[in-house]
């Protein structure tokens, strides 16, 4: 039982890393807010190439999926990079057609969401938003056993994250009813908790980066602010909370994968403690850039303003909870 | 020892109380951190002067009502229990006029105070520079001596409210070389829209335009507008940085209506038997209250002829977490609401949540790091070693 | 409205802790733990000569109370200096007593606890045990709107706190029933907690005190460890939360004496911030102390025992806050 | 990767846990912390070591059983989850002997590790000296040279077991005025009745008396019982230090079993609506599962050839302060009941948790301070600069 990532799925991650390293995301992030979408559905395209979206669709219909394990490699980095956009909905919509057995839909929307052609909202767990809903083709939104879809939606708002746009779906059209509804929705925003999950802990590991980057140069009352030791132990915390989220993230891709009892549960887990990590690593970046931090020039705000709406993304912290324990 | 006003501070309070009642306006005004929001709250100050409510606590012939402290407190806590505008002349008020109080000449306090306290000139502060932030005395730009004043050169950065502000004050290198970095800087003020001023607005972390960088090329300063001696700036700074950190900045009233709000809100749409956030409103509720009265009796020692000196890096602390606290507790509350800019068609009820988090944040970061209070406090309040130096 | 104490009430403060202080408690403590009174008696019977317990007592009844806010002032003492025993019940059935408008059991009792010969256990506010109960001449104990008083008693139990020993008391004789038993009761047990939180305050104090003595004269690494930034910033942590509980105690002091509508939750809300403060102060001081702190034989090891039973007594951190909130 | 069990691990799991449920004693043992516990703890060692459970990792030579690290790890959740006793030997078993494993010579080894394994020897530890606690290396105890051998003279503190104990193991320094305190340090071991021996308990905070003071006065110690080159101890008791900070001195068992527990306590006596003890339960159960998952991680790397170093400071910080926060869950739980001491008429069932909470305290203590462990992390896996020596 080696518990570690193979070789093939690190050099995949090595692959995401580097291609989004060299891509200027941050930009593309500015202009997402901005709600212009052109240089992040590039952005789309080129993670389409590698396959990061073909890893939620299976054989038949494109894809080489579904594989959770691989999805929660790729989204650490899309987290570490803040790629935006709807890609957890995306790769949770393309798993709930998979498992929704209507064989219309899943042929319609499959082949295209493993292409990168389809941006995909989706609406579901009670929440009253749906994310980027301007930007996507369609938005599935699951109530009960019944799920509808629509292209049309209230005003957009603006949260604290300024990429991560909601507004409320209007109308739509039912696109199938009954108890493969909620079955393939409760694996649905499971694997959305995952990949968020994914996300959160991918974006702590570049806020940490970013941070001891930054104390080691920055240098006040003649020493580099690193060398403080309240400020070594405020970040070696940060490193233990992602250090200790990474492998329950990994384990709760491996019971999802398999269909294990426990994977509603592993997963709210992983979800508690990487969405924590998270937010404690944006605070530390904050609190140690200083004012620097606190201004909206740096990349690093954008990375910053993320963490708090990804720990209540899919699961608050006290909903994640609650969920563990009921085993 | 007891907690009862006075006769004439009851009176006071509801005197204030009563005018606010009559006059806040019942719209929140504009965001203070936009033009347009900057001139209404300019209105607001303007306002406020009128009826001698725009700085209480200076004596008449300045525009105030000579109020004690225990009247400013009351004065303060009627003010945001009211849910008045924010203080677009804060800075002035807070930093700068204490400092000419103490520190300013006759001729300075007549020409510099009455348009304080009117709104007719607001003050920005420029005391940070991109290397000089937590560490103050590391400073750089200069005020080189001219023919009847000053060359000021060099530039400071999160100049609070100097996007719109029309005058600036700060410290400047006026003599090169000193034998410890705290020596030889002159405080000066100087206008933002003088010749060799250059204003550059930087967003704050929501994208509003709170601060500004300065880049300042020979901008000259009549000899009139230094305060104190030139060479003495840091001494004279460090009032006003006390002032900053210890009673006026943080009042109380700003944090007990904050819990106050909290509270109506969890009454609201709280779940009761939600144990885990109730123990979070409750700890606001008691933090409030508790800053509040060491507040208080911090007051009651100052009006004894006490002082206060590294005591306020308690208080810069407390009410920094606090407010952190408070304003997260909040956005746990709403849920998904929590996480929606204030002029978000459903951004919720109850005052601005969003903007009150993003602003909190910036708490333990300015007017003195979090961390170097704690330092202040285990040296100067516990007598702990200082720490041993590279 | 100066919110200070008095230079009276300060002198009073002084004067009990340079007798405490010349006292040797610890001693006083360890023999308690085992079950030997004695020696807290006899600190007892010092107390009463300085009028401590009188505090509680009206003038009618040879006291010179009721005065909350100096009994306030004497616990912070008694609590900075680990006095064993139940303290805190005699003086809140002196207040029960002196309420209940019983003429014959106050006659009986009152002029005993002013002069410091009685030691009464109070159960009440549905906690199952007593406190040294196997000290006490009576115990007090209420249900609902019924008083009894035993003076047996189930085995005498440890706790976390060895000078703190409970046991569940047994039968008893009914002393008086009716709604004057359940208000009598409501304002000792506001008296009780916020005499509790004055001695958390206490203890906390000392801890505080111990601890920055210790770690200004303990070297390693050929420092004194109070100059390593981890524990300066530490210690001044547990500096704010005691100084801004103080206050807190004072206001409720204040409310009680006045009795005002807000005394129950002034009085709640003093208890959670001393009782969290001081628990604060203790974990501080064991982990600063290091290996020495978590001996049994320096003295602080019985004050650092103290905090978490004293957190709990009379009202745990959760229930008063829900206090705070019922307003 | 995967975490499916290899057939052979199973099967390895399945034995264990049939002899555990077979021997496992239904009655908890005296408090290991008595002189009759200690005995019935040694018993039980004798009776693991009879059926070749006490030391499963060892070479079978020796008693064990060569078990895997995953073996190891399946054999410590199921003796946790049994509720099997605690185990008297450890400081030999986890700390002295990795040591004799990789410094030791073929005849100590023969020596010492059987009745080790028996539990017919306990070892002590003898690390620290009232002025080297953190800071060991600041060591005074002395070895003298002697014919055949050493003469041991100072002071230990804090040795843990060694009041009921049979042998001890410690540096002492054997070479004075060395220019760095790191060298000069000899590892040798004694016995704990040899003549200049002084064995004073200590109690730990609950009393029981869980160390003694070791006062030594010419104990003579012959050559066979020095642990690798003499001079070179600090090296070799450096691979004793990381495996107590390491894999093996907590094992996950330990908390995934603690956390079941507490689990198990909260929904008998727990209230299911008080959300806000139910969020530190699952947090128990949330860190106690990232430990085991962090290990096994761990073991992987080791398995696959990897080592060790700093990341073992992530593992003591983050166990032991799950641990107290486990406890201190369990205790608030409990109500009134949570603060009687465990052999209390009414203390509670499902384990031991007052004991547990007070044990629980001293893990950010002991194996190097949890703030020596954050400046490893910092230091060496983040690479920030070290701090300014005084």
């Amino acid at each position: 039982m080696p518990f570690l990532l193979t070789e093939e799925q690190r050099d995949f991650a090595r692959t995401l890393d580097a291609l989004l390293g060299a891509a200027d995301t941050a930009t593309a992030v500015r202009a997402w807010a901005a709600g212009e979408h052109k240089p992040g559905r590039a952005l789309w395209t080129r993670l389409a190439e590698t396959g990061v979206f073909a890893l939620a669709v299976p054989e038949e219909h494109d894809g080489m999926g579904p594989l959770p394990l691989e999805l929660a490699v790729a989204f650490v980095e899309l987290g570490r990079h803040a790629v935006p956009g709807p890609l957890v909905e995306t790769v949770a919509a393309a798993a709930f057609l998979d498992r929704l057995g209507d064989a219309g839909a899943a042929t319609d929307w499959l082949p295209r969401i493993a292409a990168g052609d389809a941006v995909i909202g989706l609406c579901a767990d009670g929440a009253p938003f749906a994310l980027d809903a301007d930007a996507a083709d369609t938005v599935l939104v699951v109530g009960g056993d019944t799920v509808c879809r629509t292209e049309t939606h209230g005003p957009v708002q603006a949260t604290l994250d300024p990429a991560r746009r909601v507004s409320r779906p209007l109308g739509g059209t039912v696109l199938a009813r009954g108890p493969a509804v909620t079955a393939a929705a409760g694996h649905a925003v499971d694997l959305a908790r995952l990949l968020t999950a994914a996300q959160a802990l991918g974006l702590g590991r570049a806020l940490l980066t970013g941070t001891v980057d930054y104390v080691r140069q920055r240098t006040q009352f003649g020493r580099a602010i690193g060398s403080f030791q309240a400020v070594k132990h405020r970040l070696a915390d940060v490193l233990i909370g992602l250090e200790f989220a990474q492998p329950l993230v990994h384990a709760a891709a491996l019971a999802l994968a398999g269909d294990a009892p426990s994977a509603g549960a592993d997963v709210a887990a992983a979800k508690v403690a990487a969405g924590e990590a998270c937010y404690a690593a944006a605070r530390a970046a904050l609190q140690l850039h200083g004012a620097v931090g606190y201004t909206d020039e740096p990349d690093l705000s954008l990375w910053i303003r993320k963490a708090r709406p990804l720990r209540d993304a899919w699961g608050t912290p006290a909903a994640c909870r609650a969920r563990v324990l009921a085993g | 020892m007891d907690l009862e006003a006075s006769d004439a501070d009851a009176a006071f309070r509801a005197e204030a109380r009563a005018w606010l009642a009559a006059h806040v306006p019942a719209t929140p005004l504009p965001s203070l951190e936009t033009r347009e929001g900057f001139a209404a709250h300019r209105a607001w100050e303007r306002q406020l002067a009128a009826d001698h409510w725009s700085v209480v606590s200076w004596p008449a012939e300045f525009g105030g009502r000579d109020a004690t402290l225990f009247q400013w407190l009351a004065f303060e806590e009627e003010y945001y229990a009211a849910g008045a505008p924010g203080r677009v002349s804060q800075n002035g008020i807070n930093l700068l006029a204490p400092t000419l109080f103490e520190h300013g000449t006759a001729e300075q306090r007549a020409r510099i105070l009455g348009p304080m306290a009117t709104g007719e000139v607001i003050w920005a502060q420029a005391w940070s520079e991109p290397e000089a932030g937590s560490d103050l005395a590391a400073l750089r730009s200069t005020a080189v001596r001219t023919d009847g004043g000053w060359l000021l050169r060099g530039q400071k950065t999160w100049s609070s409210r100097a996007a719109f502000a029309d005058r600036a004050f700060g410290l400047f290198r006026s003599e090169p070389g000193t034998a410890r970095p705290h020596q030889g800087l002159t405080y000066l003020m100087f206008p933002l829209d003088a010749p060799g001023v250059t204003v550059r607005p930087i967003g704050r972390l929501d994208g509003k335009p709170a601060f500004a960088e300065l880049f300042l090329d020979d901008v000259f300063v009549p000899d009139a507008d230094v305060i104190g001696e030139p060479g003495q700036g840091w001494r004279v700074a460090m009032s006003t940085a006390g002032n900053e950190r210890g009673l006026t900045l943080r009042s109380p009233g700003r944090f007990t209506a904050a819990a106050d709000r909290l509270t109506a809100l969890w009454r609201e749409s709280g779940d009761p038997t939600d144990t885990a956030l109730r123990d979070r409103v409750a700890d606001a509720v008691i933090g409030a209250r508790a800053y509040q009265l060491f507040t208080h009796a911090n007051a009651s020692r100052i009006a004894a002829g006490g002082t206060l000196g590294a005591e306020s890096s308690l208080n810069k602390v407390f009410w920094s977490e606090l407010d952190i606290a408070l304003h997260d507790t909040a956005l746990d509350l709403l849920g998904p609401y929590g996480m929606l800019a204030d002029d978000a068609d459903d951004a919720p009820a109850h005052g601005s949540w969003a903007e009150g988090y993003t602003f909190s944040l910036a708490g333990p970061i300015y007017a003195g790091t979090n961390e170097i209070q704690r330092n202040i406090i285990a040296e100067r309040l516990l007598g702990l070693p200082k720490e041993a130096r590279a």
